[in-house]
């Protein structure tokens, strides 16, 4: 038996003893899932013995590095794991803006105390992350920030506002963008600062969405002090690190373009809305536009792996992965439309077991979102125009 | 018939936004929604509709209207649209009214139509089943007795049926689900024994139920219209229907066009106007064209419902069916032009695409339109 | 019998006495009609028999004033003349520039003499006009033009080349834009003149289209010397008078978007196409395209009907009117695939009389140059967003 | 399978097109339109093709062929789209090589694989007869006799069809026009007696025909494939045609798109470069997007006929159709963008969108293929 055969079947075996009966069904949206952290408050038990079990063995992070508490597993290993999982329908044992965004982060432009401090807290769900970038008047225009961070000797003082920031109100932590001077460029003088939410002079003010929900909030800053050690990078550079992380973030957002498994569209619409006699959706505005939708949403997958198969095989600029971001949320509003269009009166309740409290529509409401958070729409075509396409300014 | 509002019709038309904005703007529908009211309207804003006569701008004089036809209750129901204004007048005016007028015996348009002119009872029309409107596919059955009929089905979408003193209800009595033939209409008392009413809370915070009849005993002065060939009123109460629907999408459109260009023009980023962006500047003219465009279609075809125009059935699919387009359009812009703060429940552009979609949907959405304009074109 | 009655009477009689058997069916394309001229050369004679009959009442700009030499019909009569014409299937009696574009704007903006000189010509179709505006560095930025006349006293001396200048190659006169004063802002300094394309100096060469054929030229202008009587309106105040037309151009244009009479799109699709057992389409994709074109085609018609109906009430502010040429560009370009796809193979032969000489894809490939000429898509898109909405630039 | 150019293919790719672009750029085809070339393509073009073994490309070895598949035949056509190349790549190699090696017996491979491997004769499908792409709509009959069969009927779009050697015959030999079965190929001689055949010109200066069957008598050792079941292996034939197709319109867009580019880098209007235009810049980027999305796509599906992939048919379709939707999008926006010029035939720009509406059409154009995903998407 090869080693990777092997770990495939201690793994296989692992997951049968430690995961839960209820953890192998899907979590019913990002607030149904475990996010761990000082308060963490379970709904069910079995999430926090899941996320330990996993941390146990550096799996909540599988491919970070041993020595900070990862699972140091290779892509191979990295594969069979989430193939091993889906096996048997088990969740993530944990969502963390640490794991998807600070993480990579600190691994690239922390230094060795942070990674220290913060990783291993992170593998264990035992701090909550948040992102503190956007700012009421600096929404597409990132950079033009305006929250300070006086230099105070051993501390920075901070004051200003934040806004859309996820579950502030539920964090622990954030990693924030800062003004530490204001002479040069607008580029210039934003600093990367990591601190604690339960600082004094932290206060957070949930937002309630067109959706219902309140994933974000409005966050204040009222002279916080923050000490030096806690500047992630450079004074002054925090730019290149949140261009970072944006790019990073992209590439996540644009994850909402490829459908999930399960019956497709059509075939849904199919048995909604019923076919004729030769087997087509009975409905034929429908039936193009879903089949239009099928037909991009194949083709943006194939780009998806396309671009992961030529970057792994050292070619391709990696100019189509900027389109990620601009076409997965645009794919991901077309899927929530046409899914109102096929579900009909279904999908216009708002609350009551019969609408299942109104999935549907919520659902629906919070897509318009993918393409104004993480960078708009707009901004995504200005990128591919000038990066990639060299269209001048 | 020149294509424009005579002076009498701007007039109503500029009194009816003047009212409306005065007295139901957007935060009348939100306080509605917060303190989850019961009726879902404002029963003093009803009783001030009633003094101007809006309920019945469409019925006859000698029926207790004022018989201004459906120009008039288009332009009424295109400001309600601007202010997204909760009231009977959908449900009642709109369609009740028209399908007592089109299909009632003299004694039910006495009953009726001078009580609904008044203001004085809501009904509503009881038609679709499933998840669509498919109104050939009704499977609610009324079975003829001695006494009369006998009702069986279940139904959604009954706009303020949790309110209604009556419901028209859609039934078969004849036939198989998807026939034509078969189809007859029943004024059916809401206190009736059998009747269930539920109340459902749409995204639009605006009023529908679910009825239920479990073996609903009706008179047989209760049938509307004649039996079994009930399909060619109900169309033209549904020609009606969505033309009104159309006129409300159009100053539902309209208001949030227009309030994301006041925001294009306040808004900044990267130290300029976002409104002088060439990307946003171009997709606004073509919303504004495609605007154009609706008003005239929607205006044709009022006139076209009328003066009794033979194209009737074809402009009202076609006004539907383009005014569920662009206020689709126009809706998913103005969320995505106003940025992060049209995300937020505090900001009102969100009522603007919830409503958009539930009157889309409403008796047939765009896909169900563009079939019929189709057909109707012979092809 | 009221006047208008007895002018359709009248009317009618005299159509049915002067209008020649072949002039009651229509023109197959631009290059059939008859457009006068020292150099016509009707394909057939009954060309000019008509024309002379209609100009010998004024009928060929039938409400323009009597004293000019036109019809001085009212708007009902020129209803009534119309209808009659339509009727008996008359064609146009004359295709004119000078009718449709320099005439309103010498009615306008000509003294006396230039009215007398050169209206009544245009009228009995003796003199064929052409345009002079787009230049090859100033296409959809038309102030930027640089042709110069220069001041010589008695005359200017023009110099300079225009582009897209319809039929130049053909016309005896044309009316253009030049620079006559290079101080101010560039809207500034642009004069207004009229000459004889017979003078020396002037030069033309057609430019062949992707369909094939010419109705386009280059115009060069090497020293041509013309009479300052030839300048229209003041010196320098040309941008005015070129405004005016190309508003008026635009309208024209917009036409395009009203499809002809006779079968619908959709019938014709479903002659060629076919239909399943309920009377549909049998192509789903393209029955939706058709649908959606039709109700556009209505729905613009419609909106032409509202502007000059509110026109005539002295309602609306116009602001419609801002989308004619923009939407209905479109629409005939939508019209003309759509034509390709309907008619498969058969739009698709180039020559030969099997396929008309190519009739279909060459007015496919003419109507791309819709949202060219005559302002591009972009500057109109532009208009609307400025002077409508009021966006700022 | 990894989505990726392996080394080899990506030389191949470099090779074809710098070969083709100093070989026979977009200037030759406009030559061999001007001089109404009797050909339609330069056979001594088509002889260095064939020494570089492109004719035998996805030709098994054993024929004669280099057997290296049709995700290699796909590059090739993708760079013979970026120049417009006329060859007959398309009838020959592409269609007729398929058809043959797919369904030929080994008596009919021996025969004309490796004759078209070499580049030594030209074979074409003669399929379509009505105005579009219907393959179970064939009409013209092929009756057996005691000589064989006995052909009528007629065809056109027949690529290559006038300077073609052989022709496959699709008939029906029994059945109706609209049934699946009944459908036989045959091998016809172009010379054979009652075989008329006359050229077209088309609007993309490409080879055409019209083929006329009138009681065209062939062997028994014509038929290709199974009789009465040809629609089979006629199905797998055109799934292959039409990915050669969609990977000709990709490397045809990609290169009117890219000229596009260029052109908005150069060209000024109101002082500026017409590409510093956020509307044009917003428009340019849509198309890129969907650009690599037709890239990833094509390579899928190539990838997917050369592992003999059960999707195929159903990656094929959504190939032909993605590619028609953003062909007809990105060579309509080229003429746009490029403004008066992109009108004149002096400039290239034309010959793009003329080749590329031929192309999108030719054996079932978008509608025919979003219609056949859905349906092969079971909806």
């Amino acid at each position: 038996m090869s080693e990777i055969e092997q770990f495939r079947e201690e793994t296989r075996e692992w997951l049968e003893a430690n995961c839960p009966a209820s953890m192998r069904t899907p979590a019913r949206g990002e607030e149904d899932a475990y996010w761990g952290g000082r308060n963490a408050n379970p709904a069910n038990p079995d999430q926090k013995v899941w996320c330990d079990a996993m941390a146990s063995r550096g799996w909540t992070a599988p491919h970070w590095p041993k020595e900070f508490g990862g699972g140091g597993l290779d892509k191979e290993q990295l594969k069979v794991l989430r193939q091993e999982m889906a096996r048997i329908g088990a969740r993530s044992p944990l969502e963390s803006f640490g794991i998807s965004m600070l993480g990579p982060a600190l691994l690239k432009f922390g230094n060795e105390e942070q990674k220290q401090e913060h990783l291993p807290k992170i593998v264990r769900g035992e701090i909550r992350w948040c992102q503190g970038y956007s700012e009421p008047n600096a929404g597409s225009d990132l950079a033009s920030l305006q929250t300070r961070a006086e230099d105070k000797g051993d501390h920075y003082l901070v004051n200003g506002q934040k806004i859309w920031t996820s579950y502030a109100d539920k964090a622990d932590w954030i990693f924030c963008l800062v003004r530490t001077d204001n002479s040069g460029t607008k580029h210039e003088g934003i600093s990367f600062l990591l601190f604690d939410m339960a600082s004094e002079g932290v206060t957070t003010r949930p937002i309630k969405l067109i959706s219902g929900s309140s994933p974000f909030c409005e966050t204040f800053f009222d002279n916080v002090e923050v000490p030096k050690a806690n500047l992630m990078g450079e004074e002054g550079k925090g730019w290149t690190i949140a261009k970072y992380l944006l790019t990073h973030e992209r590439e996540m957002i644009s994850g909402f373009g490829v459908s999930g498994s399960g019956r497709s569209l059509g075939q849904t619409a199919a048995e909604i809305v019923g076919t004729d006699a030769t087997g087509r959706l009975r409905d034929s505005a429908l039936r193009h536009d879903v089949a239009q939708f099928q037909l991009d949403s194949l083709a943006f997958g194939a780009t998806m792996q396309r671009v992961g198969d030529e970057a792994k095989a050292g070619q391709g600029l990696g100019a189509a992965s900027s389109i990620f971001k601009y076409y997965g949320c645009e794919l991901n509003k077309r899927r929530h439309e046409l899914n109102l269009a096929v579900q009909g009166e279904a999908a216009l309740g708002w609350d009551g077991e019969l609408y299942n409290n109104g999935a549907m529509p919520r659902a629906w409401l919070r897509s318009k979102g993918n393409s104004i958070e993480g960078g708009t729409l707009e901004v995504q075509l200005n990128i591919i125009a000038k990066r990639v396409l060299g269209l001048p300014d | 018939m020149a294509l424009v509002l005579n002076e009498e019709q701007q007039m109503l038309k500029d009194s009816a936004a003047g009212f409306l904005a005065e007295k139901a703007p957007v935060s009348a529908l939100r306080a509605l929604r917060d303190s989850e009211d019961a009726t879902g309207y404002s029963a003093d804003l009803w009783r001030e509709m009633a003094e101007m006569g809006w309920p019945g701008i469409a019925v006859p004089e000698e029926f207790g209207g004022i018989d201004y036809g459906y120009v008039g209750l288009g332009l009424i129901l295109e400001q309600a649209g601007r202010t997204l204004t909760a009231s009977p007048l959908q449900s009642t005016v709109l369609v009740a009214a028209t399908a007592i007028s089109h299909m009632g015996s003299q004694a039910q348009k006495e009953q009726w139509l001078p009580a609904i002119a008044a203001g004085e009872k809501v009904v509503s029309l009881a038609l679709q089943e499933g998840a669509h409107h498919a109104p050939e596919q009704t499977a609610a059955t009324a079975a003829a007795n001695d006494q009369g009929f006998v009702l069986n089905g279940e139904k959604v979408l009954v706009l303020d049926g949790h309110v209604a003193d009556c419901l028209i209800v859609v039934a078969r009595t004849a036939g198989e689900p998807g026939d034509e033939h078969g189809i007859s209409l029943f004024l059916v008392d809401s206190n009736a024994s059998g009747v269930s009413v539920a109340r459902r809370s749409m995204v639009d915070s605006r009023n529908a139920a679910a009825v239920s009849l479990k073996d609903v005993q009706v008179g047989a002065d209760a049938l509307l219209g004649d039996l079994n060939e009930g399909s060619g009123g109900l169309s033209y109460t549904l020609d009606i229907a969505n033309l009104g629907l159309a006129a409300e999408l159009l100053g539902l459109s309209q208001e949030a066009f227009e309030r994301t260009m006041e925001y294009l023009k306040e808004r900044k980023q990267f130290g300029v106007v976002i409104g002088s962006f060439q990307g946003l500047k171009h997709r606004a003219a073509e919303m504004f064209a495609e605007l154009e465009l609706c008003r005239s279609l929607v205006l044709k075809a009022l006139q076209s419902a009328d003066t009794g125009d033979e194209n009737l059935p074809a402009l009202a699919s076609a006004a539907k069916a383009k005014l569920s387009q662009v206020a689709q359009r126009v809706t998913n812009e103005a969320v995505q032009m106003h940025g992060g703060i049209g995300m937020t429940d505090e900001f009102d552009i969100g009522f603007f695409i919830k409503r958009a979609r539930v009157a889309q949907h409403t008796f047939g959405d765009y896909n169900y339109h563009l079939d019929r304009y189709a057909r109707l074109s012979g092809f």
